[in-house]
This record gives structure tokens, C-alpha cells and sequence, in this order.
């Protein structure tokens, strides 16, 4: 291939697409949880978040990403999680979000 | 003397103030546009939060309200209407003491909505279609297949700006999530994704049905609207959206998509209610005398409206409200 | 005089592979301990510790006193099966001292010496027969009981019996065996030869009258095979049964004895406490997750013996409130909450140093004082009790340092209790570091948890680490604050971490008699229940969790107490949910009354 | 597919005597698709059309770049609607998709707030002295070829079918998203089915592809290709695009607009050499075609003549399939026989360079 720099590439496109994504993991985790299939997004867990008060990590949207089959990062994120338990206290549909954290990283981590 | 309501409209509402009416020892006659009475609910599959068959609350009144004796005029359209009688399409005018409005909703058109592909696609389907199809028993995908992955979307013409249909058609929510639960059912291994922008389980025991489908049934609800639907080489349709609440794009291939279109006023509501000076609400839909103690009460003398005709509800509503329309009715002749 | 027949060999087989092994495993398990360990064994055995052990050995091992006083028919079926078998062992050994003197008796010999002494013409004393055959007996008596209550455990006080492994079924079904075929062997040679005590000789007359003399001596023999056999068969399923418990808990008690406890990190030291469960089953009552929620297979003595034979799943090892109950029961005293923290870790510290690098630099900590106060996470969500404090600590003009009111970093004890103890680590030295830096002699917090971990894992010199109630009961004696008096009546729930975890009981109490009436619940102190929603179980669902706060509950309720009071955000959280009467914090009903 | 919603979206089209304003992209890239649109309408059709020298640019790539301000390019625009004025001619007709979707927008906001049509009739008077009056018709030189799509297909000396299969050329058609996306009512099918080139397609004896990314942009998006920062994203678009159709198979693409054109020709070989991956069966590339290209080689045009030879993607195996006669040899020599120059033989016009072949 002619090595020529262009000074750009092909940018990568944002959208998730189902279509590609593996969701075998996603599908797994929500075998061992289907309780999580019912967070609403309301924003109680992110928002009372310990980790999340001193950084931008954000359980909602980690979990979320990682039922759509996007798990690059996913791990790193959650590893910024410091397991207090705030979550769980406040979840209105009564997920067991440390569970969660839990189950995301060993499914994720492969162990 | 023997009293004489006009009712228009031969759905569940009609039905069921004739049949009050007919309990409180007043006679009625019932004017109904198409060929038969029923309404909406002659091609829907099953109900809400106890997916009970339609015809198990249809057939019911259609039996009672022919053992009362009550009149039922098919092919009858009304075009214009006051407190003592309606004008038929032909010019026949029906008289009577009171009138009831009882004419029920419109599905709003999902073509109007180009976007989605409905009347373009051939597995573009309304939540109209999927209950004909499935009282039908023919619900597959046009070539026959079973789908693998089903799209529901949520709030088709319902609080939609473009379409000027701003309101909540409230029922479509429900519906979507029964339809899923029952599409999971019918095609085990399909896997079904609601879009939605809000979800509103506003009646007894649906909450506990979302979360069924949600748990039970493992049919995934991402929060987002689809923005539109495209054909892939395969037949299939990829659809696009956001998923808000990743705040990322998301797009995906279904083998269906199905839009819960919503319920919009008549577009005769406005003939109806300038003929009979009846108030019409921004949406379209009749705006009863006051919605507490008047709910019933079109605001012009003799003339009441129930059911649909005034705003989105469910069958058990309509129901109620059709025993208080005959009640308001009946006070309404005893006091004159 | 030989001491040999063919049909000792079985027995002689057993016992040999069961010394060998028992010597194997035991000094690979020592090997493998952490030098510290071993060195703490090494300079202990000098010492009067060896002495209590012995002692412990003796009141334990053989008596089964912690048993006896949980319940004394269990007690009384342990101690019958191991003390009576070592007195017959003991006994008979004197036995074949009485009768041929002090001179060399292969281990056959003195284990079958009715037989010898029957087929040898050897003497034998009569009362050596009536003891020996009291002590069969009384060993007899305690199989009896032992089937009882593998078929009814109800009879003995327990609900609940614990289900077994291959290897156990062996052993078990040999050692039933072993008791029964000595009595006949036994008695079939008093019949043939005569001798006996009450027993034997008894038996062995009614068999004499009722049997042909041709088939008790074709009967002789295979008898005492079978009673050999039995024995071998115990013997070599020993090491890989429940009753490895047997000889594994001697070590245990000496390694107790000299300081060496279960840690962070599994190491082979444990085999020793997993080896010396003997899966009496006691700690399955008093797991609420048995009693409540109907779970049956994440209990202590189903966790060790998973973990002993290497098939401990994660969601058994995390299904367990660690709210201690079992271990306050454990007769072997086995640390269980430590063995299942450190199997968890195992199974899910995976050390990152980069984590936690976000902490750097973080400190969100306002006021100055030489009083710190840690609310902890927990207490973020139970404002009240965070005002409560602020209202105490102004009424005894208290400068305050508030090291996490704008949000703080977890203590660590979360984490830990899931596995991730390197993780964990980072949090702790976080935080002290903090508390150093701000030059605090005394660090209050709310939260039990946090109590817990900073005075067990923090390194804090010179800063002493109290609960809430501990700072506020000093408050009140020393005067600084003035409390109302009144006659309500209170009930007070002793949350996990505190009382059994930290061993504070009667603080809160006097702070609660001090306002008004303390009425206990009936589970109380260390009895007292878990209110479910324990961060160390990350397995049960938010229904079952309540489940149990319900339990909790139904008692603190059944008191007629107005208020429920306790001294964790937690069991606050929990118990609100589910009692009918207000949950309150200790430090709200002192604020209430200043 | 149904396509009901296609009649649904119709447009008045002046049938004769066109004011023709010029795009600037096409006049620089194809040269000779507009020289084509001229020779057809005036001597296949017999129509009068006004090529007239005294326009100028719309000045829209500029507007779209947030250089050029709304009132200079509306004065811009009144000006040119002055010069049809003096040449005597009603119906305004651009060749290029962007202005039409200016003038389109210029002709609403005048129609919405008459005071910024005031304003520009005195910018205008003040600049030049002149005064305009508004077209009567205003359309997208495609929607003429569309007009008359029937009459091309009577005179036609050949179809859009694979001469040796019989079988109808597969084609990918691409509207621009200044044509109907921003008044769906003033593009033929509207936004989400347009029907310009489609109809040409289906009268020609071509087969329309409708892909997922049908819609898409071609990813020039003015400000995403002209600053380089943000060329990735610009080529990414192409590229799902690319992605998208590939799988059809399509024989070529024909573009309504001069841009659409040129990226998606010219992206072609960027992506080639950027990641290995070319489309088009062979590895070749899929040709794209301007509408006027296509007209003319329907009507018998010599490909060279339609300037073909200016495509980065080669022509030759489109023109074999359609049984086109060309000469090889005079692909690259002008008008009067001159040789014009040879660009160096890049990854989409050599068969065998080995490339991940998406076909």
C-alpha cells in the first residue's frame, strides 16, 4: 500500500451498531441479573455516586454501554468504582448494583 | 312518556350508555357510521393488562345491547348535530331528548411519518396491524419468515410537534409492552427492542407488566427514537437512533419494525362541534364542561360525550365513563 | 506370642495410610505457612501457651465443652463418640498392661485383645471387661444419637443438618459399622471362649442359648474381619473426610494458642481450619439466610467444605451477610468470616496500581479541630444523623475537622469485604494519610463499618479511632453535654460491625438509658440478628435483603418500644423500611434530648 | 418497495426558454456535463437555454463555510435574477444542487420576511444600479433532464442494460442534501424518497439501488472537508456510504449534485490507499456519473466528449457493459487532438494491485 500521509484518517464512526457488537457478554450478564434490564435511567445511582463526586465516572452509562456490546473501557471504568454500596441504597427498581459492578467486572475481566 | 337518547357512535362507549340508559328505563338509538357496532376494538387481539380477548368484552355488550331491544342504525354518518337530534349524510334527521357524542378516536397514519417507511417497507407495521395479524393468526414477516429481532417504537403521532399531535395518546405504552410480551411469546427467539422516549404505566397492574417484559421476557427497552428506516440488502430494516442514555448513536438491523401509533381526534370533530357549538381542545378531541364535575358534559344543552371522543383512554375507562355519561343523561331528561 | 491374625491386616493397612497421610498433609500445610507464622509458632512452644493448649485440646477435642453448652445432647453425642473412643483406646491399652505387663504389644494387640486373649488363652480381668464394655457402650449410645439425627435433627434442638460429600458417606457408613460388629465380634467370642462384661458377656449368653454353638464358631472369624475392615476402611477415608476434624483440630487449637489466625491472603495454613470443620452444622441455624430467605448450601460448613475439596463457587463464597452470628457459635472456633473474605480474595483481587490514581491530590475535608469526624458514605444518605452530629458537637463546643461532608473516599472495608484487598489498600492509605495530615487526635465516625477498618487495618498512631456512641457516652459522663431525661421507652438493635465486629455493646446502651427506658429485644448483643442489608453479600436481591430487615423488625417491634434505635446507617436504612415503630439514629435521640 | 410517497412530492417545471447558471465545481471537475446539458436541451430537445457569461458564482460554498454573510450572497443572487431579467428570461435553472438549495432558500426567507427582499433590492441598487424582479419557475438542471426523462428515453441509442446479460444496470443514485433536505417540497419525491434520478434511472431501462445509507451525506459537508482537521470525518461519511452499497453490488453511482460527484469518485482512491479496501466489482472501483453523463451516454454522446476521461474512477468497464464505442487511444486527448495529459495509474484504475476487493 502507497504510504502517503494525508494528514487525516477515516474517523471512526460513533454509532453503536448492534449489528456488529458481540453481545454474548451483555447477554450473559443479564442472564445472571435480568433484574438489570429494568433500570429506567433515572440517574439515582450516578448521581449519588462516590467515585462519580471525584471523577467523571458513570455507572449508568457504563452499565448501559456494556448491554449494548460496548465493552472496550468498560472495565477500566468500573474499576473506578469504590463499592460503598450508595447505589444500591437509593436504585428505585431495587437492583443490586454492587452485584452489578461485581458481575460486569468478572464478565468482562474473564474471571 | 317515552324518552329517546341519540347516541353516535356504536364503539364500546355507544354500547354501553345505551345499555345504562336502557337500565335506567330509557330508551336510545344508536348511529353507527360503519357496518357494524364495535368500533376500534373489532380488530384488536387482546387487552391490557390481562391480555383478555377483545371480543371477551365485545360480544357481551353486542349480546345485551340486541336482548334490550335498543335500535342500531349501521351505515348511519352523522354531519351535524344540537341538543335534540343528529343530521345523517343523507339528510334524515333523527330526533330525540338528549344527544350523546360517542365517536371515538382516529389511528393516526403512519405514512404521514415517512421516515419510519410505513406503506414503503414491507415489514413496517402499526400496533393496528400487529393486533389484526395476530387475531388473523398471520403474523409473520411478509415473506413468511419469523423475524429474529423486532423494533417496537414508541409514540408514533403522539407527542409529536411535526405532526401537530403534541398530546400523550397514553395507551400506546402499554400496548407496546403487551405486544412485546406477546410477539416474545409467538417468536421465542426474537429478540425485541422498545424504543421509547418516556414510558407511562399510568394504570393499575402495568408497571408490573413492564417489568415482566422487562425481566421475564428480557425484551430491552433503549431510550431513545428512532430517527429513521432504511432497507439493507438483506430485506432487513436499519433503523437509527440515539441511545440516550449513553448519549451515542445506535443504529441496528430488525427484521420488523413496528410503530404504536396513536390516537388522534376525528377529523369530523371539528364539523361536529361547529354545528353544535361544542368546545374542541387544542389536540382536536371534544373538551368536555369542565374535567371534574361536568367530565361528561359537552357544555351545549342536551348534548354529552363519552369516551374517546374527549381524550386517549383505555377500554376500562371508557367503560366507566360511559356509566356515568348515562347517569348525567338521565339526570339531565328527569330535570327538564 | 505373635499378636497376628490374617484379619488385622485391614485394620493395620488403614491405620498406617492414615498416619502416613495425616504426616504429609500436616507438614506440607506447616511448611506452607508464611514465615511469620511459623517463627510465632516456633517461640511459642516454650511457653505457658503450650500448656492451655494441651488443656483446650483435653476440654475441647475430647470433652466438646463449647458444644455441650450450645447444646447439650449434641454435646453429649460428641463427646461420647471421641471421648469414649479415646477411653476405650486408653482403657484398653492399661487393659493389656493389667494382664501381661509392662512388655511390647504390637498396635493389633491391643486393639483386638479379646481376640487374643480368647483364642490365645491369655488372662483378662474382670473388671477391665465391665469397664471396657461401659465405656462400648456409652460410645454406642452416642451412634445411636448420631443416627437420630442424621434422620431427625429436630431432636437435637437443630433444624437444619448438613449435607455430605462422597468421601464422608465412606467414612460415615464405616464408622457406624465399627461400634455394632466390635459388640458382636466381642460377644460371639464370649460366647465361644466366655469372659465378657455386662454387655459382651450378656450378649454373648443370649447367643450361646439361642444360637448353634457350629454357627458362632463359623461366625467367629468374619466377625472380627468385618470389625477389622471397618476400622481400616475408617482409618483410610479419614484424611479426605469431615473426620480429618478429629486430629486436625489439635494442631488448630496450637496454632491458635500462639497467634496465628486466618489473614488477608489464603495461604496452607488455613487447611488447618478448613480441615478442622467437623460439619457439626451449628452454624446453619443461627444464618439468617437460612432461617429467612430459605438458603441452604452458602453456610460456613458448606463454604469450607467447598473450599476444602476445591469446588467453591463465587456465588457461594459471596452469599453471606458476614454479619459473624455463625462464627460467635463455632464450637472449633474456626475463623469463618476471614477464611471466606480471603477465598473471595482469591477469587476477584486483581491488583491494579493505577486504579485509584484519581484520589491524588483529593481532599475535600473543611474545619479545623482536634476532633475529626468521618460520616462515611452510608451516612451521606441518613442526613439526619449528619445533623444530629453537627448539633452535638456544637452543644459540647466541640471544634470539629469534617474530613468527607462535601464527599470523601470509601474506607475501604467495602471493597475488602468483596475480594479486592490490594484494591482496598489504596483507599485506606488514602484516607489515613488524610487523617494524619490534618493533625487529629481522635477520629469519630458514624458508621460502624468504617469503625471497623480503621481501627483494624488503618495505621493511625498517635489518633485514636472511636464510634459515635463511644464519643458521645464520654460526652455525657464527662458533662459537657446535658441530656433530658423521660420515661420513653426505647429498643436499641446492635448493628453487626459494632457489637460482635467491634465488641461495643454497652456504650449506646447507657447513651439510651441516660434519655429513658431501654427495653431488649430477644435477640440481643452477640445473639443479636443482621438487618440484611450487609455490604458483604452481593447476592441477594433488594426483596430478600428486606426479607430479612422484616425479621429483625417483628422483634425491635414486638418490644413496645417507641423508638428503634440503633447505631448504623445501614441497619437504619434497613430497619426503617420494615419496622413500625420510627428508626432513629443514637446520635438523633440525644439531639432530640440536649 | 412501495413507492406511493414518490407521486406525493411533484413540482411545476417550466417546459422551455431556461436561464442556465453555472456551478462552479462542475465547470472545474466536469466540464464537461454542463457543456452536455447545453448540447442536449438545445439540440436533442430543440429548447432555448441561455448560457449566460455575466453570472457569476452563487457564492454558496462560501455562505456554507460561515465566510460569505446572508445579505451579501441574497444581493448575489439578486443580481443574477437582474441578468435573466435583461436577457428576457422567466425560468431560472442551476446546475448545481447547493445553489439551487440557496436560491430555494433566498426566494422562502424573501417570501417569510419581505423586509430582507426590501434590504436587497437597495443592497443591489446601491452596488450596481440595478433592480430585479423574482423568476417565475426556479429548478435544478436534474429536474429538467427529469422533465423530459420520457422524451430521452424515445431518442435513446441505447438503454441502461448490460448488453451482454440483458439484465438492467444496477444503479446507486444520490440526491445531495441541499436538493430536497432542506424543502423537501421543492425536490421531486421529496427528501426521503427522492424521485429525480430515479425516474431518469427507471425511464432509461436502469434498475434503483435503495441502501441503508441512501440519505447519507457525501461527506463534503463544506467546513468537514475544507478544514483538514476535520477531512477524517468527511471521508468517513463516504466511506459508510461505500460500506453501505458495496454489498448491492452496484454497476455505477450517479450523482445529482457536482460535489456528491466528486467525493464520492474521489474518496474512492483516498480510502484505497488509507486502508487497502477498494469497491466496485474487480477491484476497480464503482464509476460515479453525473446525471448529464448519464444522459448523454443514453443518448449516444461520446464518452470522452462527456468528459469521462476526468474520472478517478475509469469508465471503461461501465462503457463495455453498456456496449458504449470508444476509442481507448483517445481518452486522453483534447478537443482539437491535442494530448491533455495522463494522471499516474493509481489503486482504483489498475486490476492488479491486491486489495481487499469489496464487491
Amino acid at each position: 500500500m502507497a504510504a502517503i500521509n494525508w494528514g487525516y484518517g477515516i474517523s471512526k464512526p460513533r454509532a453503536i451498531d448492534i449489528d456488529r457488537n458481540n453481545l454474548r457478554r451483555s447477554d450473559e450478564i443479564l442472564h445472571e441479573m435480568p433484574e438489570l434490564q429494568s433500570c429506567i435511567g433515572c440517574g439515582s445511582c450516578t448521581a449519588v455516586c462516590t467515585a462519580g463526586n471525584l471523577t467523571e465516572f458513570n455507572f449508568r452509562k457504563v452499565h448501559t454501554l456494556v448491554r449494548r456490546g460496548e465493552y472496550e473501557g468498560a472495565y477500566e471504568l468500573m474499576n473506578r468504582c469504590m463499592l460503598c454500596g450508595k447505589c444500591r441504597l437509593v436504585c428505585p427498581r431495587g437492583i443490586n448494583t454492587r452485584g452489578v459492578v461485581m458481575l460486569i467486572k468478572r464478565k468482562l475481566g474473564d474471571f | 312518556m317515552k324518552r329517546r337518547v341519540v347516541i353516535i357512535g356504536g364503539g364500546v362507549a355507544g354500547m354501553q350508555t345505551a345499555l345504562r340508559l336502557h337500565a335506567a328505563g330509557i330508551g336510545s338509538v344508536i348511529l353507527e357510521k360503519d357496518s357494524a357496532t364495535g368500533g376500534k376494538l373489532r380488530d384488536w387481539h387482546k387487552l391490557f393488562p390481562t391480555f383478555t380477548p377483545a371480543s371477551e368484552v365485545l360480544d357481551p355488550l353486542r349480546r345485551a345491547v340486541g336482548a334490550a331491544g335498543i335500535e342500531v342504525r349501521t351505515g348511519a354518518e352523522v354531519v351535524g348535530l344540537d341538543g335534540r337530534g343528529a343530521v345523517l349524510a343523507d339528510g334524515t334527521r333523527i330526533d330525540g331528548d338528549a344527544v350523546v357524542v360517542a365517536t371515538g378516536f382516529t389511528l393516526f397514519d403512519a405514512r404521514i411519518k415517512e421516515e419510519y417507511g410505513y406503506g414503503i417497507y414491507d415489514n413496517v407495521l402499526t400496533s393496528a396491524d400487529v393486533e389484526r395479524m395476530l387475531n388473523e393468526g398471520t403474523l409473520s414477516m411478509k415473506n413468511g419468515d419469523r423475524p429474529r429481532r423486532i423494533a417496537f417504537l414508541h409514540c408514533v403521532g403522539s407527542r409529536d410537534e411535526k405532526v401537530c399531535q403534541r398530546h400523550c395518546s397514553r395507551v400506546c405504552c402499554v400496548t407496546g409492552v403487551k405486544q412485546a410480551m406477546e410477539l416474545k411469546e409467538r417468536f421465542p427467539e426474537a429478540d425485541v427492542f422498545n424504543f421509547y422516549m418516556d414510558i407511562r404505566m399510568f394504570g393499575s397492574g402495568y408497571e408490573e407488566m413492564y417489568r415482566e417484559a422487562q425481566v421475564r421476557h428480557n425484551v430491552h427497552f433503549v431510550r431513545g427514537r428512532i430517527s429513521e428506516a432504511a432497507p439493507t440488502i438483506d430485506g432487513r430494516i436499519q433503523i437509527k437512533a440515539e441511545d440516550t442514555l449513553t448519549g451515542r448513536p445506535l443504529r441496528m438491523s430488525v427484521d420488523m419494525l413496528i410503530l404504536l401509533v396513536g390516537m388522534r381526534a376525528n377529523d369530523d370533530n371539528r364539523r361536529l362541534a361547529d354545528s353544535a357549538s361544542l368546545t374542541l381542545a387544542p389536540s382536536g378531541f371534544v373538551q368536555p364542561a369542565d374535567p371534574f364535575l361536568h367530565s361528561v358534559e359537552s357544555g351545549a344543552e342536551g348534548i354529552f360525550c363519552v369516551g374517546t371522543v374527549t381524550a386517549p383512554k383505555n377500554v376500562g375507562e371508557t367503560l366507566a365513563e360511559a356509566a356515568a355519561a348515562a347517569d348525567a343523561v338521565a339526570d339531565y331528561l328527569k330535570n327538564r | 506370642m505373635s499378636f497376628f491374625a490374617p484379619f488385622c491386616l485391614p485394620f493395620m493397612a488403614g491405620a498406617v495410610v492414615m498416619f502416613a497421610l495425616l504426616l504429609v498433609k500436616w507438614s506440607t500445610w506447616f511448611c506452607g505457612m508464611p514465615r511469620a507464622d511459623k517463627m510465632a509458632v516456633l517461640r511459642g512452644l516454650p511457653t505457658r501457651k503450650t500448656l492451655a493448649a494441651v488443656w483446650e485440646v483435653v476440654s475441647e477435642s475430647l470433652l466438646h465443652r463449647r458444644i455441650f453448652r450450645i447444646n447439650p445432647v449434641l454435646g453429649y453425642m460428641h463427646a461420647s463418640l471421641a471421648f469414649g473412643w479415646f477411653l476405650l483406646i486408653a482403657v484398653g491399652w492399661v487393659e493389656t498392661v493389667a494382664c501381661l505387663g509392662l512388655r511390647y504389644v504390637p498396635l493389633q494387640g491391643h486393639v483386638f485383645y479379646k481376640y487374643f486373649a480368647a483364642t490365645e488363652s491369655l488372662p483378662h480381668l474382670a473388671v477391665f471387661d465391665q469397664a471396657m464394655d461401659f465405656l462400648l457402650l456409652v460410645v454406642l449410645s452416642g451412634v445411636a444419637l448420631a443416627w437420630g439425627k442424621r434422620f431427625c435433627s429436630r431432636m437435637m434442638g437443630m433444624r437444619r443438618t448438613t449435607k455430605h460429600v462422597p468421601g464422608d458417606r465412606v467414612a460415615l457408613s464405616a464408622l457406624w459399622f465399627v461400634f455394632p460388629t466390635r459388640l458382636v465380634a466381642e460377644s460371639i467370642t464370649a460366647a465361644l471362649y466366655g469372659g465378657g462384661g455386662f454387655l459382651t458377656g450378656g450378649l454373648g449368653g443370649v447367643m450361646e442359648e439361642y444360637l448353634s454353638p457350629l454357627l458362632l464358631a463359623r461366625l467367629f472369624e468374619p466377625v472380627w474381619w468385618v470389625y477389622s475392615l471397618s476400622l481400616g476402611v475408617f482409618f483410610a477415608a479419614l484424611p479426605f473426610s469431615r473426620y480429618m476434624h478429629i486430629f486436625t483440630e489439635v494442631p488448630l487449637i496450637f496454632l491458635r494458642r500462639y497467634g496465628v489466625r486466618a489473614g488477608d491472603k489464603e495461604s496452607s495454613g488455613d487447611r488447618f481450619r478448613t480441615d478442622a470443620c467437623s460439619r457439626c452444622g451449628i452454624c446453619i441455624d443461627p444464618c439468617q439466610l437460612q432461617s429467612v430467605l430459605g438458603i441452604d448450601d452458602v453456610q460456613s460448613v458448606y463454604f469450607l467444605r467447598d473450599r476444602r475439596y476445591k469446588m467453591l463457587e463465587m456465588k457461594v463464597a459471596n452469599n453471606c451477610l458476614m454479619c459473624g452470628r455463625c462464627e460467635a457459635k463455632c464450637p472449633v472456633g474456626i475463623d469463618l468470616n476471614t477464611l471466606r473474605r480471603n477465598s473471595r480474595d482469591t477469587m476477584r483481587n486483581i491488583p491494579d496500581e493505577r486504579r485509584y490514581d484519581y484520589f491524588a491530590g483529593v481532599d475535600r475535608s473543611s474545619g479545623e479541630g482536634r476532633v475529626g469526624y468521618f460520616a462515611g458514605c452510608m451516612t451521606m444518605l441518613t442526613p439526619r444523623t449528619l445533623t444530629a452530629m453537627e448539633r452535638i458537637f456544637a452543644a459540647a463546643g466541640e471544634q470539629v475537622w469534617w474530613a468527607d461532608r462535601s464527599g470523601g473516599v470509601c474506607c475501604g472495608r467495602p471493597l475488602k469485604l468483596s475480594g479486592e484487598t490490594d484494591s482496598a489498600r489504596r483507599m485506606m492509605d488514602y484516607n489515613a494519610g488524610l487523617f494524619r495530615k490534618h493533625g487529629i487526635a481522635t477520629i469519630v465516625t458514624s458508621c460502624p463499618i468504617c469503625l471497623r477498618t480503621f481501627r483494624e487495618e488503618y495505621d493511625l498512631p498517635g489518633i485514636e479511632v472511636i464510634h459515635h456512641s463511644e464519643y458521645i457516652m464520654r460526652l455525657i459522663r464527662s458533662g459537657r453535654i446535658k441530656v433530658g431525661r423521660g420515661e420513653e421507652k426505647f429498643t436499641y438493635h446492635d448493628p453487626c460491625e459494632l457489637g460482635r465486629g467491634a465488641g461495643i455493646y454497652d456504650e449506646p446502651r447507657e447513651v439510651i438509658e441516660s434519655l429513658g427506658v431501654l427495653v431488649e429485644p430477644h435477640s440481643t448483643r452477640e445473639n443479636s440478628l443482621c438487618c440484611g442489608s450487609s455490604l458483604a453479600n452481593t447476592v441477594i436481591s433488594d426483596a430478600q435483603q428486606l426479607r430479612i430487615a422484616e425479621g429483625l423488625a417483628a422483634e425491635l417491634d414486638a418490644t413496645g418500644a417507641s423508638t428503634v434505635v440503633t447505631a448504623c446507617p445501614l441497619c437504619k436504612k434497613a430497619v426503617s423500611c420494615a419496622a413500625s415503630a420510627p428508626v432513629k439514629d443514637l446520635s438523633e435521640v440525644v439531639a432530640e434530648r440536649l | 418497495m412501495n413507492r406511493r410517497n414518490w407521486t406525493d412530492y411533484q413540482k411545476e417545471i417550466a417546459d422551455d426558454r431556461y436561464y442556465y447558471a453555472r456551478s462552479c465545481i462542475r465547470q472545474n471537475f466536469f466540464p464537461g456535463s454542463e457543456r452536455a446539458f447545453l448540447n442536449i436541451l438545445h439540440d436533442d430537445l430543440g429548447r432555448d437555454v441561455l448560457d449566460d457569461p455575466l453570472h457569476t458564482s452563487c457564492t454558496g460554498i462560501g455562505y456554507h463555510s460561515d465566510i460569505v454573510p446572508l445579505e451579501t450572497i441574497m444581493t448575489v443572487v439578486a443580481r443574477q435574477f437582474s441578468l435573466m431579467n435583461d436577457a428576457g428570461y422567466e425560468n431560472f435553472i442551476s446546475s448545481c444542487i447547493t445553489s439551487f438549495g440557496v436560491y430555494t432558500e433566498i426566494l422562502s426567507t424573501w417570501e417569510e420576511f419581505p423586509e430582507t427582499e426590501e434590504r436587497t433590492r437597495e443592497n443591489l441598487f446601491k452596488a450596481t444600479g440595478r433592480e430585479f424582479r423574482k423568476p417565475k419557475s426556479l429548478a435544478h438542471t436534474s429536474d429538467i433532464v427529469f422533465h423530459f426523462r420520457e422524451r430521452i428515453a424515445e431518442l435513446a441509442q441505447r438503454r441502461l442494460v448490460n448488453v451482454e446479460t440483458g439484465e438492467p444496470l444496477r444503479v446507486v443514485e444520490h440526491i445531495g442534501c441541499h436538493y430536497a433536505k432542506i424543502f423537501p417540497k421543492s425536490g421531486i419525491g421529496g427528501s426521503e424518497f427522492p424521485y429525480v434520478l430515479a425516474g431518469m434511472i427507471e425511464s432509461w431501462g436502469g434498475e434503483c439501488v435503495d441502501y441503508p445509507e441512501r440519505r447519507h451525506c457525501c461527506g463534503f459537508g463544506f467546513r468537514n472537508y475544507l478544514v483538514q482537521a476535520n477531512r477524517g470525518y468527511s471521508i468517513a461519511n463516504s466511506h459508510k456510504k461505500l460500506e453501505s452499497m458495496a454489498p448491492y453490488k452496484p454497476d455505477f453511482i450517479v450523482a445529482n449534485c457536482p460535489g456528491c460527484a466528486m467525493f464520492l469518485d474521489k474518496w474512492q482512491y483516498a480510502i484505497a490507499e488509507m486502508e487497502g479496501t477498494t469497491y466496485g466489482q474487480g477491484g476497480r472501483g464503482i464509476p460515479v456519473l453525473t446525471y448529464e453523463e448519464m444522459a448523454g451516454l443514453v443518448l449516444g454522446y461520446d464518452p470522452w466528449e462527456l468528459g469521462m476521461q476526468m474520472h478517478q474512477v475509469d469508465v471503461e468497464p461501465l462503457l463495455d457493459k453498456m456496449g458504449v464505442a470508444y476509442d481507448p487511444a483517445a481518452k486522453y486527448l483534447g478537443r482539437n487532438g491535442k494530448f491533455i495529459g495522463q494522471p499516474d495509474t493509481a489503486v482504483v484504475n489498475c486490476c492488479d494491485a491486491i486489495y481487499d476487493i469489496k464487491q
